[in-house]
């Protein structure tokens, strides 16, 4: 079990390398030189190669890209802006912070929207699925189930806005959707994150209903389950602890995946409602064509699904002994 | 003795000391192609300490018929009606808590394949102890013991410690001895077992078998035994039930049965299965045909559109009348006992040798 | 699921889709919506003068505010970080703003009335607004005394000359070049090559440029005259850098203050705190007060949660107002309408004006009828449209700004006032006289969702015309240097210019100059006509503002009508909103927007 | 669907033995020696939910096809800025003044606020080009996914080993963010960023980055089938027999993938067609004024719209959930039709 998740740990290792070399390479094929960015309103050429030796974009790919892996590891002192300690992504070309440092800021808005949005998601889907699979046929499961397949069809950038301009813009009851640091004002922070966490829950968590449901019933299926039922056992205990164990494998899957992804910055969520996490800041670094903060995103986001995916690895082994014990 | 001119679906009167009566069961499933039915006024009785072995072909509703003594069919597609008696207990019209006191306690199940058939996810000791915590209300500590004590008697080594793993650390013959182990944790009267037999190779078969027949003589419970292999209910059962197409065609004690078939359908069964004995160059005769559908089924006779033997029977009987199965020693055809008994000395049982 | 539950869901998906659409119902009209006889008004009241003060004028400590108190905090919410405050790098109106409080040139803007109409140029640093004996070739500037940085060490010309040599540094590029294009009588960048590395490596400028005899003097020395040098001085990009305390691209970050205000912290992104800096002299400072202890910055605030904190007018929100952000377009009408409200907000012109540049550089654009074609066909209301409306733009009639002396709003030559979705019909009259139906026009548009929007009404409109629009995006962040390009394949786009002073002196030599024309200069429509060059060399050389603005105007309105290189489309106006409790709240015309360092509690 | 009997609450399969339920042997009288297509089509039609969804999504692509007829009998088109050609139906911000948007008998869907565009034909050509390109997208995964899927299946070993190496590392990739990433960069393979983007290479560039990590789910599920099936006896059969591989994938391993492929794709569409939409919302994607689902909603989510005419944002909003929802039903019965046995 163990040596099973130090190798999979190791593979994240490499993936997150090679990923690093992809994204490095596909973003000095960027369409925009940097330098001219920076250079600015009065910017000669003289100027502008001055810019490109500061920021070694003089040298070759190959040697920039090592030179990147080596601050990465041990920082480096030879950016202008600073001293750079390790992970060490470099300063953002635009707002000439250190890559590392906005990361940090822009993550708790991040995680916030993320963890409450997967708290809300996974209580409401996976209970409406339950109660779905337990009432099959009823008009509850009928009402569920089409719901959740309707909302499901629907999209952020459709929902969002619509509850901004009806609760925020029309109504008024809301106030924007901002981020507030909660160790600062927990009332704020939660009234700030109500509105996207509802948006982004409502969509997941019918997702979360569907699957839910539809695996509860395959694990109802399933023989050990009649089985049990043979024995005697009630109706409410074999849905609970043989039927319910099962159908947790196909969703903790999709839960790691969803939350590595969202993690990684729940990209249309916070450009939408306008909040500063890392989402939003992959979009900004795209639009000032920003490269190491692009970059540096790109990799923290990758690292994320990769955590998720090792520990939802782990979590399988907790809900099956086939898997511990393989 | 047979008598073919029984009165139509009249319920046989229940032997006074049948343990668990049958009496014109029909069970029929509403899909959405129409109306399945898969046991069609089924009757029979089993008396404690005997082995009812229940024999035909996939579909033909043998499973059905078991499934639903247990109550483990699914109301909301499912109607059952007629009467399944245990021991005068009402099982068709009880309540869900009253079944759940049943299963496991007095009536457990063996099924097929003992791999799906358990859980993954608890230890075998665990899955053993549930029922015994239930129906005996033992403590766990007790319900443990009793897990293990099992095992040792389907003859697990070391059952202490195997009573700790999963079941997908046992072998295929030990799980199937779990599963017995479990069904008789609470040595039940009824046990029936759905082809406990067919997921496992021939030589665990035997030991599983012989497993089977030691404990029922120590537990005494009645056993409805299914299969579609004869040779195997030739070792197990005292009477033999053939089914085909949701109904019984024949029944008999092993030996009449297997000695003096009289149902077309019987010889088409004991055709198609090879022997030891038999000489290898004779080709093995399978049922033509294909099994009917539980939608539209014949009229008439089930097994006409199968049957090689109408015309013997002469005008259209087979196609219009439905024959009826006595109650005893008796088979569902309308040929007489004479061209039965000559039908099978003289064309049958040549094949057979 | 099966079948029969899936019918359901079909069912209950047409069911949410109508109550959907039943939900969807909305009032027309935008709640928006500005009131444009304010507006003019505000525009007669700002065509002011303003002069050159006087060693008395200069002396501190300003008058005070009526009413003024001293202490308390005052809370800025503002859209946009500050991405640059060394002042060197400072040429954004928003850090233009903060740099009033946190750094000093040798001179600067004092007001003269209460309403923030008047001004004149004083000697902030220094103790004049600049002597010149020969018609502005040499300026001298005397410093005055106790005049100290934050860090308590005295201000000397010595600083004065590291301020101006480090702006040839290649790291200083984001500044005014004004003075570095005087000093090396060069347009354009070519400046730079007067001192490449700046002073950092030992290399300065010589006397004959600029020369410091003694602590307390700093003499400027040009070819031409530069009449205009006092204004130029007063921007917040050529204040005080200090020698000692220059750490290079560092600076930019944690700059040395030498106003009334010091950085305590500053979070990029997040927030700022500014505090009183206490070695800030009132008695050296005539236009700058200290009344509150400290400001508390906070960034990421939309226009539109600003304006609703500050509409409720509660708690904190009370002795808050925005610098930066002026009333979203959602509130305008509530705020505007509102007397309660009307009383704590200000209304006035930034000093921008937008224009569609024709580029004359291309074949097909030098012809004249062309020009005037586009002229007329060219929609301005797309423009406006994509701003907010009448509330935060004004279709404007010539190049010369309300705020700058000069403005006459009578002036249309092309009728976009009364009809500012252009005329197509007069313009295709035209195209068929000249035979030119059918021209080809690029039109570059800067890649953002206004840009997009204007850039596709405008081109319907040109096409309605008879033209052949090609549109074609420019990435927003390099849009300026795109367009700049002399070899630029844009035969029209948009760009807009606000006055560094209130001078049209910083308007039309730096866009019409032919002389001016140079790879990232500004002259966009690379226009060179002999007549403006002359007026421009005439007109800069008259040393009486007033009688200089007089003449940019015509000059102003010849370029317009007559030589049509360029089509005005807007002037860039706001509405700000401050708590009720913010004292000495006026919107400074020369700022831009409201005047921080007259703020003060109640 | 559900087949009759086993524990309540969940249906099953009668009996233990995996024999048919009996609702397929009730199809196996009628349906006797029909090949699996016939049946399959036979299955879908009795599915009523199946076949409306089928008409709804048909109904899209008509759309789609048809625009310009349609636009051209409706007498608009979705470039003219009537906020400019008739000011009198705008404020100076250009919100329409009427109600709702300004929907009336002329402007069936309202018009967009800010140039004024008519929205009944801006969504026609909109839904013309997401479905465009989502098309294109699909078609380029299920090849893709076919050849790779199917090679490594199918030659196993070392081949199947890299692939599926591949697949797995470009699962590990931040999609979305690798969208918004890559598009300009992919967009600047075809123009400098000096030139005009013709629209043509945005349409290209976004097939590309979403065909690039579109392809291995599908890419995975085909290699699994294949792997099974080079197990099964025919095609053993088919090797001892001598036959070449390319034959053996043509005529043994391609046909009995249709289902899977079939299926996906119907799942996938949808998905691509959201995404493009998600894309062009964040800008990345495509730009007005050519008319894009998507960019629809990036107006929507405008203060501008959200402030003052919200009414516009149902148009986008509610075709796009009617088109999803068909779809996703059709997948659903497309599946069933394939595999009665499926019970979910």
């Amino acid at each position: 079990m163990l040596r099973f998740l130090v190798r999979r740990s190791l593979g994240a290792v490499v993936i997150l390398f090679l990923l690093s070399i992809v994204t490095f390479l596909l973003f000095f094929g960027m369409p925009r030189d940097p330098a001219l960015l920076m250079c600015g309103k009065t910017c000669t050429p003289a100027n502008l190669e001055n810019l490109h030796r500061v920021l070694g974009l003089d040298k070759p790919i190959p040697e920039q890209y090592w030179i990147f892996l080596t601050n990465l590891v041990s920082g480096s002192d030879g950016f202008a802006q600073g001293p750079c300690p390790a992970p060490c992504f470099g300063y953002s070309y635009h707002s000439n912070e250190q890559v590392w440092g906005t990361l940090m800021d822009r993550l708790p808005t991040t995680v916030s929207l993320t963890l409450g949005g997967a708290v809300f998601f996974l209580v409401i889907g996976l209970g409406t699925g339950l109660i779905a699979a337990w009432k099959r046929g009823t008009l509850i499961d009928k009402t569920f189930t089409g719901g959740a397949m309707v909302i499901s069809s629907m999209q952020i950038y459709f929902l969002g806005p619509l509850a901004l301009a009806i609760l925020v813009y029309q109504t008024q009851i809301f106030d924007k959707p901002a981020y507030h640091d909660f160790t600062a004002n927990p009332a704020a922070w939660f009234g700030g994150l109500i509105i996207p966490w509802v948006v982004l829950s409502t969509i997941f968590a019918s997702q979360y209903t569907r699957m839910s449901r539809s695996s509860m019933i395959e694990q109802l299926q399933e023989e050990h389950v009649r089985t049990a039922r043979a024995k005697g056992m009630s109706r409410r205990y074999v849905f609970f602890r043989y039927a319910w164990r099962g159908s947790l494998i196909p969703i903790v899957t999709i839960f790691g995946i969803d939350l590595g992804s969202l993690l990684g910055g729940a990209i249309i969520t916070e450009y939408t409602f306008g909040l500063p996490g890392l989402g939003r800041l992959a979009v900004e670094s795209v639009f000032f064509s920003d490269l190491p903060l692009l970059l540096g995103v790109m990799l923290f986001s990758a690292t994320m699904i990769l955590l998720c995916n090792i520990v939802v690895d782990a979590a399988y082994a907790f809900i099956d002994p086939r898997v511990r014990l393989a | 003795m047979t008598t073919l001119t029984k009165e139509a679906g009249a319920p046989v009167p229940a032997g006074a000391d049948a343990f668990l009566s049958v009496r014109d069961l029909h069970v029929s499933f509403r899909t959405e192609d129409g109306v399945v039915r898969a046991v069609d006024g089924l009757s029979f009785d089993l008396e404690r300490g005997r082995t009812l072995g229940i024999v035909g072909e996939s579909g033909s509703g043998k499973s059905v018929t078991n499934l639903t003594i247990l109550g483990l069919h699914n109301p909301m597609f499912t109607t059952v009606e007629g009467e399944i008696l245990l021991e005068g207990q009402e099982l068709t019209t009880a309540r869900e808590s009253e079944l759940e006191k049943l299963r496991g306690n007095k009536v457990a199940m063996i099924f097929q394949d003992p791999l799906t058939a358990l859980s993954p996810y608890y230890t075998v000791g665990r899955q053993i102890a549930e029922p015994y915590m239930k129906h005996m209300r033992a403590s766990k500590k007790a319900a443990w013991e009793r897990a293990v004590e099992m095992l040792d008697k389907v003859g697990i080594p070391n059952p202490g410690q195997r009573a700790k793993d999963y079941p997908h650390q046992f072998s295929g013959g030990m799980r199937q001895r779990a599963m017995i182990a479990m069904a008789l944790v609470c040595d039940p009267d009824l046990l029936i077992a759905d082809e406990p037999t067919t997921a496992l190779d021939v030589t665990v078969q035997a030991q599983i078998l012989d497993l089977l027949k030691d404990l029922q003589q120590e537990f005494g419970s009645a056993i409805i035994f299914i299969t579609h292999d004869l040779g195997v209910i030739a070792d197990m059962a005292d009477d033999i039930m053939v089914m085909y197409a949701g109904g019984a065609v024949e029944r008999g004690t092993v030996h009449e049965v297997l000695r003096a078939p009289q149902h077309p359908y019987t010889w088409g069964l004991l055709n198609s299965m090879p022997r030891l004995d038999s000489d290898p160059h004779a080709p093995l005769a399978p049922i033509p045909g294909t099994p009917p559908s539980l939608l539209h089924p014949p009229s008439g006779c089930r097994f006409h559109p199968r049957c090689t033997f109408q015309d013997r029977v002469g005008g259209t009987r087979c196609v219009t009348e439905v024959p009826l199965l006595g109650p005893d020693r008796s088979s569902a055809c309308h040929l007489t006992a004479d061209q039965k008994r000559t039908i099978f000395e003289e064309e049958i049982r040549p094949r057979l040798r | 699921m099966s079948r029969s539950e899936r019918h359901v869901h079909a069912a209950i998906a047409v069911l949410a889709a109508t109550a959907l659409v039943l939900t969807g119902c909305s009032s027309g009209g935008s709640k928006g919506g500005g009131n444009d006889k304010e507006q003019q008004e505000n525009a007669e009241r700002q065509k002011a003068l303003i002069e050159f003060g006087d060693a008395a004028a200069s002396k501190g400590p300003a008058a005070e505010v009526p009413g003024a108190k001293s202490g308390g905090t005052i809370s800025v919410p503002a859209r946009d970080s500050y991405a640059h405050l060394d002042p060197a790098q400072i040429y954004v109106f928003n850090e233009m703003q903060v740099g009033l409080l946190l750094h000093r040139g040798l001179t600067g803007y004092k007001a003269t009335s209460n309403d923030g109409s008047k001004h004149e140029v004083v000697g902030d640093l220094a103790t004049d607004s600049g002597t010149t004996t020969d018609g502005g070739r040499t300026w001298k500037y005397t410093l005055k005394d106790g005049i100290k940085f934050e860090d308590g060490s005295a201000i000397t010309s010595a600083d004065i000359r590291h301020t101006f040599e480090r702006q040839f540094a290649p790291f200083i590029n984001q500044g005014p070049p004004y003075v570095q294009q005087w000093l090396a009588d060069t347009p354009g960048a070519d400046y730079r090559k007067l001192l490449p590395d700046g002073p950092f490596k030992g290399k300065h400028l010589p006397d004959s440029i600029l020369e410091t005899p003694d602590a307390k003097t700093v003499v400027f020395k040009f070819k031409k005259p530069r009449p205009d040098l006092p204004y130029a001085l007063a921007m917040t990009g050529y204040a005080a850098v200090s020698q000692k305390g220059d750490t290079k691209e560092k600076y930019d970050k944690a700059p040395v203050a030498s106003g009334p205000y010091k950085i305590q912290s500053f979070k990029s992104g997040k927030s700022m705190v500014l505090v009183r800096n206490t070695n800030w002299d009132p008695a050296t400072d005539p236009i700058r007060h200290q009344y509150v202890d400290r400001f508390d910055i906070t960034f990421n605030q939309q226009y539109e949660d600003s304006t609703k904190a500050l509409v409720a007018d509660s708690g904190v929100d009370r002795t808050s107002v925005s610098w930066q952000n002026s009333v979203d377009a959602g509130n305008l009408s509530k705020v505007l309408n509102d007397p309660k409200m009307k009383s704590r907000t200000v209304i006035g012109y930034q000093p921008y004006v937008g224009q569609i540049n024709i580029n004359t550089s291309h074949k097909a654009m030098q012809d004249k009828k062309v020009r005037e074609a586009i002229a007329y066909a060219l929609p301005v209301s797309p423009f406006v449209r994509a701003y907010g409306g009448s509330a935060a733009m004004e279709v404007a009639g010539g190049i010369i700004s309300p705020t700058v002396s000069g403005y006459d709003p009578s002036f249309d030559p092309w009728g976009k006032k009364k009809n500012p979705a252009g005329d197509p019909a007069k313009a295709k009259k035209i195209l068929q006289e000249a035979g030119k139906v059918g021209t080809k026009l690029t039109f570059g548009y800067m890649n953002s969702q206004e840009g997009q929007a204007y850039s596709t009404a405008m081109a319907a409109g040109l096409e309605k015309a008879g033209f052949d629009v090609q549109r074609q995006e420019i990435p927003a962040e390099t849009y300026f240097d795109q367009v700049s390009k002399l070899d630029n394949n844009y035969d029209i786009f948009h760009t807009s210019w606000g006055a560094d002073w209130p001078s049209a002196s910083t308007v039309i030599p730096p866009l019409y100059d032919g002389r001016a024309i140079a790879e990232g200069a500004q002259n966009y429509s690379q226009i060179n006509d002999p007549k403006i060059n002359s007026e421009i060399d005439r007109i800069s050389l008259i040393s009486d503002p007033a009688k200089a603005a007089a003449e940019w105007e015509k000059l102003g309105e010849y370029i317009v009508k007559d030589v049509v290189n360029i089509v005005p489309t807007a002037y860039y106006k706001q509405v700000q909103i401050a708590g009720s409790k913010i004292g000495g709240l006026v919107y400074d015309d020369v700022v831009g927007g409201v005047d921080p360092r007259r703020l003060y509690v109640k | 669907m559900t087949s009759p009997i086993g524990i309540e609450g969940g249906g099953t399969s009668v009996i233990a033995d995996g024999e048919p339920p009996p609702n397929a042997k009730g199809e196996d009288e009628q349906l006797i020696g029909r090949s699996p297509g016939r049946l399959m089509w036979i299955r879908f039609k009795r599915d009523r939910t199946g076949v409306i969804s089928a008409y709804v999504v048909i109904f899209f692509f008509l759309i789609g096809l048809l625009a310009p007829v349609i636009s051209w009998l409706y007498g608009k088109n979705p470039y003219t800025v009537y906020a400019d050609e008739r000011p009198e139906l705008f404020d100076s911000a250009g919100v329409p003044v009427q109600p709702n948007g300004g929907i009336s008998g002329e402007f069936w869907f309202g018009l967009e606020p800010g140039n004024g565009y008519d929205v009944f034909t801006k969504l026609l050509y909109g839904i013309r080009t997401s479905l465009g390109i989502a098309v294109a997208v699909t078609l380029a995964t299920v090849l893709t996914g076919i050849v790779l899927g199917v090679t490594a299946g199918y030659l196993g070993g070392r081949t199947d080993y890299w692939i599926s190496r591949v697949i797995d590392f470009l699962l590990a990739f931040p999609a979305q963010l690798f969208f918004i990433a890559s598009m300009p960069v992919v967009v600047s393979l075809f123009v400098s960023p000096r030139d005009e983007t013709p629209v043509y290479v945005r349409v290209v560039a976004l097939i590309l980055v979403m065909w690039f990590l579109g392809w291995m789910s599908l890419g995975r599920i085909l290699r699994g089938t294949t792997l099974a099936l080079r197990e099964r006896e025919f095609i053993e059969a088919a090797k001892v027999s001598g036959a070449p591989p390319g034959r053996i994938i043509r005529k043994e391993i391609l046909p009995n993938v249709v289902t899977p492929i079939l299926v996906q794709s119907t799942y996938m569409l949808p998905n691509f067609v959201t995404a493009e939409a998600g894309l062009s919302f964040l800008g990345v994607g495509i730009v007005e004024p050519t008319p894009d689902w998507g960019q629809m909603f990036s107006k929507a989510s405008t203060e501008l719209v959200m402030q003052n005419d919200i009414t516009y944002m149902f148009f986008p909003g509610v075709s796009m959930i009617i088109f999803v929802v068909a779809f996703n039903l059709l997948g659903d019965s497309v599946r069933d039709a394939f595999d009665p046995k499926t019970a979910r």
